[in-house]
Parts: C-alpha cells; structure tokens; sequence
C-alpha cells in the first residue's frame, strides 16, 4: 500500500525511514567505539581556521543570503550574464518572447503534420 | 460652477439627452428577450449617460450625486439576483428556465414559432435575468468611470 | 447518486461566485460575519470536491455529464444528436484537480482570515479569492471549449487584481499590468483557435470537437495558438517572465491560489492535447515540444532561483520551474501514446501525481514567506537572519516545504519526481539527468533561503518575533500533514487518485467521448 | 475574390497591427489599445463565422418569412467576448494610471523595477 513501483523500479518510503533508522542506530554504536579522551572547554573544542584567530565579532556573524553558493554562481557567471540580460522585465519583450515561441511552434506543427 | 465642467453647450444638450439615453437603455433591457439588445447593452447605454454627465459637469459638479458605495451595492445585488434566478431552477438543473410557458403572470406566456409581433410576457426566467444583468452593468460601468475620473483628478492636483 | 453529488460540478463553481458576490455585502456587517461565510463557503466546496471526486473515481472511469438548464436529455445522447447547451464534464483529471483546488482554497481561506485580519482591503481581497477560485474550477469542470475561455478569463482578471488591488504599493502596479496584459493576449489566441475550430465543425463542445476533428492545417494552427497560449498562462520558459512578477507582487496566500491557476491552464493544455486532439495529431512532435519547454523551465526557473534575494520571488522561480516537471513527466506520456509502453502510463502518473505535491508543498512555501515577510519586515534576504530562534514552527514548516519540494526522500516531491525520472530515463537518460540535477540545485536554492532568514545569531530586527497565530500555523500543519502523508504511503495514492486522472487523459478520450455522445 | 473572405482578411490585418502596436510601441496606453485592436480583430473573426450570404439577424420578431438567418451562437461568444474585452480594458486602463503614478512615466521601457 505504502510503496510506489514503475514497472522497473521500487520506491517504498515505510522501509526507507526504517532502513534510515537502522543506519541512525548503526552509525551511534560505531560512534561509541570512538575515543573517550574527548574534554570540552580545552583548546580540543577551538574552531580551527587554517592555524588562524577567529575573528572578534560583537553578536555573531551571520553568512548572508548573497554570500551562499559565491563560487558556483561566479563559476556560472558567463550563463548568467546572458540569462540576466534576457530577463530584462519589459512587457514588450515578454510578449515578444510569446509570438516567437507561438511562430516556431506553427512551424514545427505544420512541418510534421 | 466649477472649472471642471464644460461649455453651456454641452451642459444644455447634456441636461435634455441623458434622461433619453436612459430611458432608451431601460428599453433596450426590458426588450432583450425580443430585439437585439439585452442587460448587458442597455446596462452600457444607460452607464454612458452617466458618463455623459461625468463628462459636461465635472467629477466635483456631480458630488453626492452618484454614490460610489450604493453603486457598489446595486453592482452586487444585480449579481446575486442572476445568481439566485440561476439557482431558482436546481431543482432540474442550474439555469433551468423555471417559469418559461408556465402560464404564471411572471413571463409565463408561451412563445410562438416562427416570425411574430412578439411577445413581452415571454421568456420565463431570461428577462429577470436581464434586469439583474443590466443593474450590474449600469452600476458597475458607472463606478469604473467615477473610480478613474477621480484617481486622474487627484493625480492632477497632487 | 444524490441530489447533491449530481448537481456538485455546477456547485463548486456557483457557490464562490455567491460568496465572491455576498462577500462585499455581508462585510457592511462586520469582519466576523463575512469570515463565517467565506469559511462557510470553503468547507462547502471542499466537501463537495471531494464528493464528486469519490463519485468519479468510484465510477470506472466513466465521466459524469451535467447539462445546466438541463432537463430535456439524458446522458449519453442516442442515434446521433448533438448537445447544443453548455456541458460539465467531469472525468478522472477534471476531480483530481478539484481536489487540488479545494485543498489550497480551504487551507488558502483559512490561513487569509488571520494574515488580513488587520488590513485594510479585506472585503475586496476575500471577494478576489473566490471568484478566482471558482473561475478555476469552471476550467477544470467545464467541457466546452467556449465556457473554457470565459473561465480562463474570469481567472484572469481576478488574478491580475489580486496582484495589483493594493494601489499604493508602486511594484505591484506594474505587476498587475504586465500580468493581465500578459494574461489577456493568451486569452485572445485561445480565443482565436476556439473560433478556428467552431468555423471548422460547428460545434464547442469538446466531446463533439474530438470525434469529428481531423488534424488539418487550419487544425495544426488552432493546436498551436492553443498550446502557446496555455503554455504562457502556466508560466512555461520562455514565456515564464510574467509569472515571478506576479507570484511575487501578490499577497503571500494569493500566491499560492495563483499557483493553482497556472496548473489549471496546464491542465486545459493537457485536455486539448489528450482529449480534443487525440491520436489526429503527431503525438511524438508535439510531446517533444512539451519535454523542451519542460526542460527549459526546469533549468532556467532552478539557475534563476538561486540568485534571488528576494525571498518571494525565490520561491516564485522555485514554483516556475516544478511547472516543468509536471511537463515533462505528461510530455514523456504524450511523446510515446503512439507506441504505449509500460512507461508512458508511468510518466503520466508522475507529472499529474506532482501537481497535488507541487501545489502543497508551493503552499506552504508562500504561507510560511509570508509569515516570515510579515515578521522580519522586510522581503530582502540579506536583511534577514536568526528568526529561527523565536519561529521554532515556522523554521520547521518551511523546511519540511522546501525538501518536499526538492525532491528529498521521504517526503511527497521525491514520491513524484521518483516517477518521472524513471519514465523519463527509459525514453532518454539525458532528461532525468537534466530533472535530478535541477532537483539537486533546487535543494541549495531553499538551503540558501533557509541559511538567510531562519539561521544566524539572534539580532535586532529577529528579537521581538514570533510564530503566528494559531490561525495560521493550522493551515500551514494540514499542509504539511498532505506532504507527509502524500510522502509516507504514494502507493495508495497513486493507485486511488493519481491513477484514474492519468488513465482518464491517457487512455480516457473514447470513454469522454461516448460519456456525451453514446457508444 | 470572393467578396465574403474580406472580413476574414480584415480580421486577420487588425490582429497583426495590434500585435505590432504591442511589441513596438512605447506607451503603455498605446500598449492598451494594441491589445484592444487583437480583440476587435478576434470578435470581427468570431461574427463573420455566422454570417450566411443574405442571412438576417436571428431575431423572430417581426422576421421575415422563409429567409434565412445568420447563425447566433458566433454572436452570443462575440458578445461575451466583448463583456470580458470591456473588463480587461478598464483593468489595464486603472493599473496605466497607477504605474503612471508611480513610476511618473508611462513609457514600458522605464517601467521595469521587476526584472532579474
């Protein structure tokens, strides 16, 4: 009742959630072979960055939204020039957008009919 | 009188027309069922007498004249009237024609075939259904023109 | 059958235009009196939905005709008549979307009462609400094509004043008027293949238009002012630009509503192409045209998302591009009916199984923007930050929102999505690369959105919020209640609802048919 | 030529000068008015598809006898066509005096904050 089949795959998300269960309990008892030695409060607990201080902030510092994915959307800044230009948010060009789409799909249509 | 209105000339025919162009769109809705025409293109006929008003005396000469909000209320009554009528047939189905050839006094007559002088107490439910249409329209077209004049004189001023 | 679900069809559509006509009367009296109607009206409809889609479903797949002012003949008509009223028709797909529309129109209502409580505008908003509700169901209910467009229409002018009834904000001015501009050139040209194939055949109704079609040129050029037209109105790349515009400008839960429309318009798209054209057309091309289209909107909604900081407007490209999943998983279906592989039917069962899951999830996701809108004051996310200390509710609502949408197990989207990149790989593994990829930058995209507003340390702006009322923490719960249910047994869903509306437009078009016309 | 393909050919010319006037020009109002020539030239279509050579208006009052009529259900969708034509027009018609408002200009090209 629960699970979900495409003729050639299976998805059943009643067995997922247990077999993430069974992970959760498998993954606790392989932690707790781990070392006892663990104190807090010593220099064990610093954040470590590259050897650096941590730098002094009065309440915290919060990423901001823009500052996520920073690289890949600097690595994908050639596709997003041209898709930024293109949403140039002019009704004229939406609508142009509409009778060139609605021109190639004519075409298309009557070329395979 | 203020300086939003127009000439004498306009005032003067303005003030012997608009009374006509309403009682020609009252007509035109009370014979939808019979000759071309209807709620909805009396409605706009007699609006546009109220536009015609709007136009040769200003949107301040017309002060307290035509209330927006009883505009807004007749708007709706007119709509939930043609929305009850339409309900008034469930019993068959939505927008069955209750009291066609019904022989009752409301548009109860029946209809004759083919060409005919034509026949006012015909039509059963269609001619209510057209006076709800054309309250709707008269009000509503008049609240849109009254809504617009003002938002463009206030624009004016500011 | 009862009275009530026989007469249903016309029901859903009457009973919000009475209220959307009552409500500015019966607001004279007071905030309260108009809430218990609108409320009145919503669990109405509600209940009625989901007595015609259980009449329906239960049926075997034969549609339920209703002829208003009806009366005279019996469904399905004998020895070659014709219809010549307006016909509801009500199959597999038109109840399933009634459901969807009566989930975001109950939980929609609901959750308005508490976030316009202290607006000014209400009576208009509310009377917007529903006429756009019922203007939605009229799309899905309808089987004329004539009564289709007066319904589109319908909904789009009260949606396009949905976007712009607030006058003196200076953005959502340009909103409405792009968006009803927009609206109303799609309108036009769906009007305009509507004229071509009345001149064709003489006929409106879609059962009578689909037996006697015949796939000629002036038939191809209907086809492509009707596909291009609907397309625009679902918000499809290229024709998307409208839509963040107007999902963004308008007031948080009419967004959702808006959401629903754009479905209904694929849905209308999805009917002519099964139903009123069927096999006269070349099946293949035209399911090809939808996997572009749909490959398009899933790239450049998902990329377009990701740079936004605008938090609604995120989510408006978020709901743009699961648009192109519903296109693709139908598309799939459609490019191989010819064929009838075991994964059409497959497709077919993803695509119409995200719409309910699309429309839950892109729910929730704008009830909880607005509440967040609403706390923080502000819609930029880089003046955001740390709500989620003081919004415990509202942080985990949004994050049960955005994974189901992305496409994380176990929630409902991934139930969907699962579907659709199985058919899609069979008939090409470039396209489920393509969907999970964009599944994949969907995550980061609410990931990001989530890091902004909700984490961080406490501050200023983030001190003195908290979680909504309960009025609009219960709609956002039985929302979330539809994901995790949707998500945790798909199997019983896809076998009761999902499948009958795919089988219904799948192989459903001689049983809509014969349902007007008699065998 | 026949005669009777004018109005099809008249309707087909006013769809593409209004889809002209709505890509090439400036002005919001004129935009308005683009959208509002497509629909005169879609209604125009709509009505000749009834039209019968020599018809008259299918109305019995007073008809003639024994001629034939044009067909009434173009007209009835020619009519609800411009019912909705009339409420889309007076929408866009508020929202240009309010964008001009605003913005203080109507000219589309300026008009876009919404963009991105």
């Amino acid at each position: 009742m629960s699970g979900l089949s495409s003729g050639f795959g299976v998805w059943n998300p009643i067995a997922w959630a247990l077999l993430f269960v069974g992970i959760l309990v498998v993954s606790f008892i392989v932690r707790s072979f781990g070392n006892k030695g663990y104190k807090r409060g010593t220099g064990q607990t610093k954040v470590f960055l590259s050897g650096n201080d941590e730098p002094e902030t009065s309440n915290g510092l919060h990423v901001r939204g823009d500052h996520l994915y920073w690289g890949m959307i600097d690595g994908l800044s050639a596709y997003y020039r041209r898709v930024k230009a293109w949403h140039t948010g002019i009704l004229s060009d939406y609508a142009a957008w509409f009778v060139g789409v609605l021109g190639l799909v004519f075409v298309i249509l009557v070329l395979a009919r | 009188m203020n300086n939003n209105s127009m000439s004498v000339i306009v005032r003067t025919v303005t003030r012997f027309m608009y009374g006509l162009i309403i009682l020609f769109g009252f007509y035109v809705i009370m014979h939808g069922h019979l000759t071309p025409g209807g709620g909805f293109q009396g409605g706009a006929v007699v609006a546009s007498a109220f536009a015609l008003l709007l136009v040769a005396f200003g949107s301040a000469g017309l002060k307290g004249q035509l209330n927006l909000h009883w505009l807004q209320s007749i708007e709706e009554f007119g709509a939930l009237a043609f929305l009850g009528l339409a309900f008034l047939g469930i019993g068959t189905a939505f927008f069955y024609n209750l009291f066609a050839n019904s022989g009752g006094f409301l548009f109860g007559a029946s209809v004759p075939t083919g060409s005919n002088a034509g026949v006012l107490t015909a039509g059963g439910l269609v001619p209510l259904m057209n006076w709800a249409v054309g309250l709707k329209v008269m009000t509503g077209i008049a609240a849109v023109v009254i809504v617009m004049l003002v938002g463009s004189h206030k624009e004016e001023t500011e | 059958m009862t009275a009530l679900t026989l007469h249903a069809p016309i029901l859903l559509v009457a009973l919000p235009l009475l209220g959307a006509f009552a409500t500015p009367l019966v607001g004279k009296l007071g905030k309260g009196a108009r809430n218990t109607l609108i409320g009145l009206i919503v669990l109405a409809v509600a209940g009625l939905a989901a007595m015609l889609a259980i009449d329906v479903f239960g049926s075997g797949g034969i549609p339920t005709v209703y002829e208003l002012g009806g009366g005279t003949f019996t469904f399905p008509l004998s020895g070659g008549q014709v219809p010549v009223r307006i016909l509801f028709e009500v199959d597999g797909m038109s109840a399933f979307m009634g459901l969807i529309t009566a989930l975001i129109a109950l939980t929609g209502a609901f959750f308005s009462f508490s976030y316009w409580k202290e607006r000014s505008g209400g009576n208009l908003y509310f009377s917007l609400f529903l006429m756009l509700i019922a203007g939605v169901f009229g799309m899905v209910l309808t089987g004329d094509m004539f009564n289709f467009f007066v319904f589109l229409e319908i909904t789009s002018i009260a949606a396009a004043s949905m976007v712009g009834f607030r006058v003196w904000l200076k953005q959502s001015q340009e909103a409405g008027f792009k968006v009803m501009a927009m609206y109303t050139l799609s309108g036009l040209f769906v009007l305009l293949a509507i004229g071509l194939l009345y001149g064709q055949y003489g006929h409106l109704n879609i059962a009578v238009l689909a037996r006697s079609i015949q796939g000629s040129l002036t038939d191809m050029v209907a086809l492509g002012l009707l596909l291009t037209g609907l397309a625009m109105k679902a918000g499809a790349v290229p024709m998307h630009m409208w839509a963040p515009d107007a999902y963004g400008e308008a007031p948080a839960p009419m967004s959702a509503v808006l959401v629903v429309n754009s479905q209904a318009s694929l849905y209308g798209l999805f009917r002519i192409l099964f139903t009123l054209f069927g096999a006269s057309i070349s099946t293949g091309t035209v399911g090809w045209i939808l996997i572009v289209l749909a490959l398009l909107t899933i790239f450049v909604g998902v990329t377009m998302a990701l740079i936004q900081s605008d938090l609604k407007r995120l989510v408006a490209f978020g709901a743009v591009s699961q648009i192109g999943y519903m296109l693709l998983g139908v598309g799939v279906g459609m490019a191989v009916i010819a064929t009838r592989p075991e994964y059409g039917l497959v497709a077919m069962q993803g695509g119409i199984f995200h719409m309910i899951n699309d429309a839950a999830c892109v729910g929730l996701l704008f009830f909880a923007s607005g509440v967040v809108i609403r706390a923080a004051g502000t819609r930029d996310l880089n003046q955001m930050g740390g709500l989620g200390h003081r919004m415990k509710w509202t942080s985990i609502f949004f994050a049960i929102g955005a994974v189901a949408l992305a496409g994380v197990p176990p929630f409902n989207g991934f139930a969907s999505k699962f579907l659709i990149y199985e058919a899609a790989f069979k008939l090409n593994p470039f396209l489920a690369v393509l969907a999970v990829l964009s599944s994949i930058m969907l995550l980061a995209v609410f990931v990001k959105a989530f890091q902004a507003a909700f984490l961080g340390p406490r501050s200023n702006t983030s001190a003195h919020v908290s979680d909504p009322s309960l009025g609009m923490m219960l709609p956002m719960a039985a929302l979330v209640l539809v994901v995790i249910v949707f998500g945790l047994f798909p199997g019983f869903f896809v076998d009761h609802i999902v499948t009958p509306a795919a089988k219904a437009l799948w192989l459903g078009r001689d049983a809509y048919i014969n349902a007007v016309l008699g065998g | 030529m026949n005669i009777g393909n004018l109005p099809f050919i008249v309707a087909a010319l006013l769809v593409v000068l209004g889809l002209y006037t709505f890509l090439f020009k400036r002005n919001l109002i004129k935009l308005v008015i683009g959208i509002t020539l497509i629909e005169t030239g879609v209604n125009l279509f709509l009505v000749t598809l009834g039209y019968r050579t020599g018809g008259i208006s299918p109305i019995y009052t007073f008809a003639p006898e024994a001629q034939q009529m044009v067909l009434p259900t173009p007209q009835a969708l020619t009519l609800t066509s411009i019912v909705i034509g009339l409420a889309t027009t007076a929408l866009l018609l508020s929202f240009a005096v309010f964008v001009h408002r605003h913005y203080g200009t109507l000219d589309v090209r300026k008009v876009k904050e919404l963009k991105g």
